[in-house]
């Protein structure tokens, strides 16, 4: 053995015990212990950074995630069940199962229902539009079919129909990350549950307007003339300020209530065609797959 | 003048990044905020100094006296490695904001060629040890100046609309290549 | 994953170079030229299939504050070893190739793929990572290596197709940024085809 | 996963690893030293038999070097059935537009230029890289002269040198170097 | 040199066509809409019902809070409703609808036309005068005035700015009420004086209006401690830190009010109002409205009573022309389009402009070029463009660090800018929002 | 009334101005400068701008409507501007088809990639020419000489710039006075005859387009006179310091495209800084950079790459200078 070998090795191996020494006394003298399933809980998530769970990002999620004692109150609507399973097995528990939800647009207010009484030329943003005035039509309460709600969303799922003005949800591709629903500055998006088969039932109006002005406004608008509410067997229907809401914990999807609403306010989706009625299909174009 | 000459070579004629082609992964992956490059830049040129005095002790000390030259590349970057590790502990420890900043990059100077690069070059040209040091600062300047200046172009295109397809990494390379091209009016100064 | 998918994936949908922008260095400052790119590739190939496989035996004992210095120990030693045999057997290569012979030691694809796959997997699905992920290299330095030497000089693997010079720029540093850039943009554009 | 850090086995594991790769390369070593000796020959060797006419000795085995310019020239003779054949000069020129650029030159015996290779250069790709003799007819044009009655400067400087296009700086360095090495022979009187 | 403030400026067309028409007052419309919200601050409260027979000048509803004002009958008739209605802002909010009889004034008025000087009350009782005749800003904010004369603890005004700048194109309803109505203005500005304990006030009037300033000039040596400045053509010189710059050369601070440099600014319409609420127990129920545009049969000046339905306005100008493409509350620079010419003249209506067709839409955008011609216009000193791209992409935070609370809204960014973006519009819209995260952080 | 009103936010007025108007004006300031070039460069002028000006708009045209696919928008004028720039920084016998690869870098390299107009942080112009100077130097180094009248567009006739002579003679030895022989005088130089890009010999031609732009309000004057001051102070100090290794101030503002560039190049909207304090910085920047690669350099002349340099900060320098906040002095007491 020459002794460049035997320099190498000496050389080497002291550096390399140098090192560990070294090591060791600065890793004791600055320990910061960081919970490594942090890591491993972001790994899983599925790094949307929407926001749509209501932290900052997936990793402030995942933080939060972590720490939480009752992780049932968190979770992310991206990923859906399979990642908050996945999630909740890096803590060793188990993760509630949450209804799918989906942004429902409530407005149907197309030219042909809600003629136009002026013509925005303002900035293309349904934001600046609605901080000048109520809007390009009779109804203040109505979309503004600027697409605020389109530009936030993270994953094509929604769009402005060009016939109807109106914007439509994908069901298919939304997540319900409410990232659209924030963006509406008329309040008119709502998650609801996306029901079974995507079946679902409600008032496609936000208007609360008395019941003469509604209908003066938009032929298809809610004139809160509390049929609905009469008629629901289940309770599901309140009636406040005027207008209509089904609540989809309680709506037990029977379709009675749509039969009686005297201005098609209520809307179903995904429900078989009915055989007598057909004009109400025309009238709603939500009905994306 | 012998150190204006290595300083204005360093920063400009020969930039690190611009045209050695080294430390280019954290050029393009922590440019994106001025505020963190400038953290990264400081780290870097923390890391750059300490590391080429501590090889140039190690070369010309250790392994030109024992005539094992050969060994440089391990022997340097298992210390350039012991040295991040520590500065990283010690950061994570002291500044976490600054920590959270540089996130994976800070493991990732180890693996910057830049630090390595720089050491090798200043025992390759055989500087004695100041000038191996002022060689280290005018390099390590030399790659944050370009870091910083690039992160403020990244800043900027952020407000804008770059066309889909070009956004991340074609764009930054493209504005590398540009500010690259720019640089190579420096051509031939010393 | 399949052994088969694990091998191709460094090719064109985890390719180090065009889709996860790691080893950026010897990628931009190697491709001069085809054969520059080509050699450059199979040495961290190299170096990057044999760490894999040492990594991956000795990963379960290696105590974590000191996994890196463990590691970057394994994979100089490597370059080493290829530094030494280039410069015997192929010296005009490693002339050319110059300091990034060493600094594939610092190349961020050996380093990660040893921390990312092969500490936490066996032996052969590691060697086949590292050989797929080193042979994903190789082609894109090979690749740009060509565009660049095509472009700036009119030939690919030293054979003049054009005569003349060619547009000089690409041989120089900002072509290398220039024609990288243009390449991932149409990798990205490809991958997203295949998807 | 890894395992908890503790003192003795940090120590030991990077003692056991570093112990085992230095082992290793020290072997490796050992084994390419003889083929990289050669092939550094081999280079030289090359290069002196590129510019000489044939000879039979082992001119890198008989080589002198002299201190001139601030730098070191080296003298290769070659002979050829004990008869001198020329004498081939490794010579130099800092003024390249990388810096430094290193030729071999290799004299008759009669004092003219045999022939002329480039063994380093730092000069731009695609310019002043032409000197090299595979790139472009450009050292051709010294083949024969004898540098006495023809004046190796570039044109432009006077000279009888046709510059590389674009690329008078490296011209005039690969002159300075000739006429360097040209100098040294005759006052070297070899 | 004239004086002017430092900063920024643009000058557009001035277009004042109606300057020469006198004020005329406007028949009694058939029915009045009151909004109970025509000021900064908070609505005030219905003090009457469906049903009731009210006079000119009663209190119909009763200002809400500090910052708030009392609002007056505008006619005499019958309450018709209490409903939400269209109003200038383009929403529907309440307002109180009185059906007109006759024209019956509240017996407190005095109703003769003869000057009254003299004024006996203290500064306390004016500001409670000021506050009950429910006066707000005339210069198109609508503040509550009385909240301006009450001068804050700690702070001591030192001068009384009137603003008879008038920057905004085509307006002329300062410039009218200051050649008829100058010695009602000059004894309003002394009780002002007297409310905040001040010796001197300013007039400020842009050179554009000479008439105006040799007339007030004239007046003013009546009264002691009132000067009258000439000032240079530059908009926004109205805007009130730029009257101040451009009249006693301080800078308000970022955030700050007027009286923190000492200073309190009032347009000449609020010190008209303030003499006929002090001197004549005049509520503010009318005001002078300017009707222009450049096709309008009959650009006018009117005294128009709060309520009037605007389109009522129009139609004694002239009517509306055919080709007319959007009718604008206010100056052109800072007012407001109407979304229906049935909403209200309120207060704050200063002017009611008609454009045609063909100068009403907004040309389309080109791309930003940076040519900085916003940032140079800006008389605050922000860059109008990069705000503009910051509330696109909803970067608040560092919108705030950028100032934008300090926009003053004027428009010269959006007026100048060659690619014809809609900078306000977005600035505006982050404004509010940084407005709004301000607010959360200070709760 | 039957058509609905339009409602907007405020303003509801505009100056009329618009991006194609500013681009207009810079391109018939520009045309002054181009009638001197094609008197001395003859048809070489012509042809090649004429080459650049056409590849600039179908470059532009063309990815436009089928790489972005949005709706083209040539007719704003900024391509043109760019073709003309280009141009005017070419020899007038570069062959077509480098003009052509120098357009293309130009739009779709300096220009398209970042999103077209507004966004670029390069001048696209300068990163097509610097592009061409570095890739083709044979054919970008070899200047016509001014003939008046002359009718080709290949013209063997070829020379130096002055710079290059100055440079070349002082690395040879040869001092100012030696040199100052084979080049222009100061009066030539002012009229144009002088070998070099086609656009940068006429510095006179230069100034009454400056002037144009001053008076259309296009610029403001803060750039072109920082660079102006800047280059002049430094290389009057050098000259002053040894007057015969150095050329002295007037030569340097005369020649090499300092005209060119400080009054069409640096202060391009999109690539230059915001306010006057930045303009200020970013020309001291430029004339301070040019001078360097001018003195020390490899480059004879240096205001194309000290442009594309100071571009490089302009981000930074408008994030950290920002322009006087209104309230920011607070005077008390006027
Ligand atoms: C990046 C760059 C690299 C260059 N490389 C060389 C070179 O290797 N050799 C050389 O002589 N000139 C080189 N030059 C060109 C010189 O700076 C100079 O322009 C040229 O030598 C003088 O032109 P001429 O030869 O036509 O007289 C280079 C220029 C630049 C900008
Ligand atoms: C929230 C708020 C509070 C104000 N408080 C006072 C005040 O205490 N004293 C005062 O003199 N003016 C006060 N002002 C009035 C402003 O100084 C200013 O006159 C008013 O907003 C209209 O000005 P402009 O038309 O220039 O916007 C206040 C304004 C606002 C919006
Ligand atoms: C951009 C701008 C322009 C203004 N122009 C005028 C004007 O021309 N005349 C005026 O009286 N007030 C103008 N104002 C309102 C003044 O700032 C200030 O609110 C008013 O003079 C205060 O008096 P007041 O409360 O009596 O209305 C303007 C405000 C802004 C923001
Ligand atoms: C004053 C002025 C100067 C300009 N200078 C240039 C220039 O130097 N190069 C260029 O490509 N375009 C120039 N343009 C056109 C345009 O701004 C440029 O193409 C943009 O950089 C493209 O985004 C100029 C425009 C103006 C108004
Ligand atoms: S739903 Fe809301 S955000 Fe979407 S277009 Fe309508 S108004 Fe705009
Ligand atoms: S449609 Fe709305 S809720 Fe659904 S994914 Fe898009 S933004 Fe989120
Ligand atoms: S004026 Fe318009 S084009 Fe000019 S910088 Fe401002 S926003 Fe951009
Ligand atoms: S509107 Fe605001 S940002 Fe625009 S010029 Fe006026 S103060 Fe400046
Ligand atoms: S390869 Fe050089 S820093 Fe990554």
């Amino acid at each position: 053995m020459s002794s460049v070998v035997l320099y190498t090795v000496l050389m080497l191996s002291a550096l390399g015990v140098i090192s560990a020494v070294v090591l060791y006394f600065v890793a004791q003298k600055f320990k910061v212990y960081e919970d490594p399933r942090i890591d491993e809980v972001e790994a899983i998530l599925p790094g949307a950074n929407c926001g749509g769970c209501g932290y900052p990002g997936c990793r402030g999620f995942a933080e939060a995630f972590v720490k939480a004692d009752d992780i049932s109150t968190l979770f992310c609507p991206v990923g859906g069940n399979e990642t908050m399973g996945n999630a909740a097995k890096v803590l060793g528990k188990e993760a509630a199962a949450v209804d799918p939800m989906v942004a429902v647009v409530r407005c149907a207010g197309t030219p042909e229902h809600r003629a136009k009484t002026n013509a925005y030329d303002g900035a293309k943003s349904c934001r600046v539009a609605s901080s000048l005035y109520s809007g390009d039509t009779g109804c203040q309460f109505g979309c503004l079919g600027l697409g605020d709600c389109v530009d936030v969303c993270n994953f094509d799922a929604i769009y402005i129909d060009e016939v109807t003005g109106l914007p439509v949800v994908d069901q298919d591709k939304c997540t319900a990350c409410g990232a659209c629903v924030k963006a509406c500055p008329k309040f008119i998006i709502e998650l609801r549950k996306k029901g079974p088969k995507g079946k679902r039932i409600f008032v496609s109006c936000v208007n609360k307007d008395k019941g003469g002005v509604a209908k003066r406004s938009c032929s298809v608008a809610c004139i809160g003339c509390g049929k609905c509410v009469k008629t629901c067997p289940h309770d599901a229907i309140t009636l406040e300020n005027n207008l209509a809401y089904i609540d989809f914990n309680k709506c037990k999807l029977c379709r009675k209530c749509v039969e009686v609403c005297p201005t098609t306010a209520i809307w179903e989706v995904h429900f078989p065609a009915r055989k007598p009625k057909v004009e109400d299909e025309t009238a709603q174009p939500v009905s994306e797959n | 003048m012998e150190y204006i000459i290595i300083v204005i070579s360093a920063i400009f004629v020969n930039n690190i990044v611009l045209s050695q082609f080294l430390g280019v992964c954290p050029f393009l992956g922590v440019s994106n905020k001025v505020q963190t490059s400038m953290g990264m830049a400081g780290a870097v040129t923390f890391v750059m100094t300490i590391a080429t005095i501590v090889t140039y002790m190690l070369q010309n000390f250790i392994l030109v006296p024992l005539g094992i030259g050969y060994m440089q590349t391990v022997a340097f970057i298992l210390v350039i490695a012991a040295l991040v590790q520590m500065v990283e502990i010690i950061l994570k420890k002291v500044s976490p904001s600054l920590y959270q900043a540089l996130g994976i990059f800070l493991p990732l100077i180890t693996t910057n060629c830049a630090v390595l690069g720089v050491a090798l070059l200043a025992v390759q040209k055989d500087l004695p040890l100041m000038q191996s040091v002022v060689f280290a600062i005018a390099n390590a300047i030399g790659f944050g100046f370009a870091l910083v200046t690039f992160a403020g172009i990244r800043e900027a295109l952020d407000l804008v609309d770059i066309p889909k397809p070009m956004r991340g990494a074609p764009i930054a390379l493209l504005t590398a290549g540009i500010l690259a091209l720019a640089f190579m009016g420096f051509a031939g100064i010393v | 994953m399949s052994q088969l998918s694990n091998f191709t994936k460094g090719f064109l949908r985890e390719n180090p170079v065009f889709v996860l922008l790691l080893g950026m260095c010897p990628t931009l400052g190697t491709t001069t030229s085809a054969i520059n790119g080509m050699g450059m590739g199979l040495a961290t190939t190299f170096v990057l299939a044999m760490s894999n496989v040492v990594i991956s035996l000795i990963a379960g004992l290696i105590p974590a504050k000191v996994r890196i210095p463990s590691f970057i120990v394994v994979i100089a030693a490597f370059v080493t070893v290829i530094d030494l045999a280039m410069a015997g057997f192929l010296p005009a290569l490693h002339s050319q190739l110059g300091l990034f012979i060493p600094l594939i030691v610092v190349n961020c694809i050996v380093l990660g793929r040893a921390e990312a796959f092969a500490s936490k997997n066996g032996v052969l699905p590691s060697l086949i990572d590292g050989l797929g992920m080193g042979l994903g290299f190789t082609f894109a330095l090979t690749l740009l290596g060509a565009t660049r030497e095509l472009l700036g000089s009119g030939a690919i693997f030293g054979f003049k197709f054009i005569s003349g010079d060619g547009i000089l720029v690409f041989v120089l540093a900002p072509g290398a940024f220039f024609a990288l850039g243009f390449l991932i943009l149409i990798m990205n554009k490809l991958a997203k085809k295949q998807s | 996963m890894a395992k908890e850090s503790t003192f003795s086995n940090m120590t030991l594991t990077l003692l056991v690893i570093t112990l085992l790769s230095s082992a290793v390369l020290g072997f490796v070593y050992e084994l390419t030293k003889e083929p990289i000796r050669k092939a550094q020959e081999a280079k030289i060797n090359t290069a002196i038999s590129n510019v000489l006419p044939e000879f039979d000795n082992q001119p890198s085995a008989e080589a002198t070097e002299v201190q001139y310019d601030g730098g070191t020239l080296v003298f290769y003779n070659a002979t050829k059935g004990g008869e001198k054949v020329g004498t081939a000069v490794k010579t130099f020129s800092n003024n390249g537009f990388g810096g430094l650029i290193e030729l071999m030159v290799g004299f008759n015996a009669d004092g003219t230029i045999h022939g002329i290779d480039v063994v380093s250069h730092k000069e731009t790709p695609g310019l002043g890289d032409k000197m090299e003799t595979s790139k472009s007819g450009f050292s051709v044009q010294f083949q024969g002269v004898n540098p006495e009655d023809f004046k190796i400067r570039v044109k432009k400087d006077g000279g009888d040198v046709d510059a590389i296009t674009a690329s008078t700086i490296s011209s005039r360095a690969y002159c300075d170097a000739v006429q360097r090495a040209y100098n040294a022979l005759k006052e070297g009187g070899k | 040199m004239l004086k002017t403030f430092s900063i920024g400026g643009v000058h557009p067309p001035e277009n004042k066509i109606s300057a020469g028409s006198q004020i005329v007052v406007l028949p009694l419309p058939k029915q009045v809409s009151i909004p109970i919200a025509q000021h900064i601050g908070a609505p005030a409260n219905a003090v009457v019902t469906k049903g009731d027979k009210v006079k000119v000048g009663q209190l119909i509803a009763q200002s809400n809070g500090f910052v708030s004002a009392n609002i007056h009958s505008s006619v005499s008739g019958t309450v018709a409703s209490i409903d939400p209605v269209m109003d200038s802002t383009g929403y529907k909010r309440p307002a109180i609808t009185i059906t007109v009889e006759g024209d019956e004034w509240d017996e407190t008025i005095d109703r003769s036309t003869d000057l009254k000087e003299e004024c006996n009350l203290t500064a306390e009782e004016i500001i409670a005068k000021v506050g009950q005749a429910g006066i707000v800003g005339m210069g198109g904010a609508t503040f509550p005035s009385q909240v301006k004369l009450s001068v804050p603890k700690g702070k001591k005004a030192e001068v009384l700015i009137i603003n008879g700048v008038e920057c905004e194109p085509y307006l002329t309803s300062d410039h009218r009420v200051m050649l008829e109505k100058g010695h009602e203005l000059m004894i309003g500005i002394q009780i002002l004086k007297k409310a905040l304990r001040v010796d001197t006030a300013l007039i400020g009037i842009e050179n554009n209006k000479p008439d105006a300033i040799s007339h007030l000039s004239q007046v003013a040596t009546k009264y002691s401690g009132i000067e009258v400045h000439a000032l240079k053509v530059q908009y926004p010189q109205g805007g009130e830190k730029q009257l101040i710059k451009a009249l006693i050369n301080r800078e308000v601070p970022s955030g700050a009010l007027p009286i923190e440099v000492g200073a309190v600014v009032h347009n000449v319409g609020t010190a008209v109002a303030v003499y006929e609420a002090v001197q004549k127990s005049k509520p503010l129920f009318e005001r002078v409205v300017t009707v222009t545009g450049k096709h309008l049969a009959t650009p006018s000046n009117f005294l128009v009573r709060i309520g009037t339905p605007i389109s009522e306005v129009i139609a004694a100008a002239g009517g509306v022309p055919e080709n007319t493409g959007k009718i604008v509350n206010g100056g052109p620079m800072m007012g407001k389009a109407l979304s229906s010419i049935d909403s209200p003249v309120t207060k704050g209506t200063s002017g009611l402009i008609a454009f045609p067709a063909e100068e009403a839409k907004r040309k389309v955008a080109q791309a930003c070029v940076r040519c900085g011609k916003c940032v140079s216009v800006c008389p605050m000193g922000l860059e109008p463009y990069l705000l503009n791209r910051l509330s696109q992409k909803k970067m608040f935070e560092r919108m705030e660090h950028e100032h934008v609370l300090d926009c003053i809204e004027c428009g010269s960014c959006s007026f100048e800018c060659p690619a014809n973006l809609p900078l306000l519009d977005y600035i505006r819209l982050g404004k509010a929002e940084v407005g709004k995260i301000v607010r959360a952080r200070k709760a | 009334m039957n058509k609905l009103l339009a409602v907007s936010p405020s303003p509801h007025v505009h100056s009329g101005e618009s991006v194609n108007k500013l681009m207009f004006n810079v391109v018939l300031a520009l045309l002054p400068a181009l009638a001197v070039s094609i008197y001395y460069f003859g048809l070489g002028a012509f042809v090649v701008t004429a080459i650049a000006v056409v590849s600039c708009l179908a470059f532009e045209f063309l990815i436009q409507k089928y790489l972005l696919k949005v709706t083209p928008s040539i007719s704003d004028g900024s391509a043109l501007v760019t073709g003309l720039l280009l141009a005017f920084n070419l020899p007038s016998n570069l062959p077509w088809w480098i003009i052509v690869i120098g357009a293309l870098v130009a739009i779709g390299i300096g220009k398209m990639s970042f999103g077209g107009l507004g966004n670029n942080p390069f001048n696209p112009a300068l990163v097509g020419r610097v592009f061409l100077l570095i890739s083709f130097p044979v054919q970008m180094t070899s200047w016509p000489l001014p003939i008046e009248s002359r009718a080709h567009y290949m013209d063997a006739l070829t020379g130096a710039t002055p710079l290059a002579l100055v440079k070349e003679g002082l690395k040879g030895g040869q001092t100012m006075s030696a040199i100052s022989e084979h080049i222009p005088n100061n009066m030539q130089l002012l009229m144009g005859s002088m070998g070099g890009s086609l656009g940068e010999i006429a510095a006179i031609a230069l100034l009454i387009g400056f002037a144009w732009l001053l008076f259309k309000k296009v610029i403001t004057w803060h750039i072109p006179v920082s660079i102006f001051v800047t280059i002049f102070a430094f290389t009057g100090i050098l000259w002053l310091i040894d007057p015969a290794h150095n050329a002295d101030p007037f030569f340097h503002l005369l020649t090499g495209g300092v005209m060119l560039g400080a009054i069409f190049m640096a202060t391009d909207y999109v690539t230059s800084p915001m306010n006057p304090k930045g303009m200020w910085i970013f020309g001291i920047g430029i004339g301070a950079l040019t001078v360097i690669i001018r003195v020390w350099g490899a480059y004879p002349e240096g205001v194309s790459f000290a442009i594309l340099i100071m571009n490089a900060f302009v981000p930074l320098i408008n994030t950290l200078v920002k322009p006087k906040r209104f309230g920011e002095e607070v005077k008390k007491n006027g």
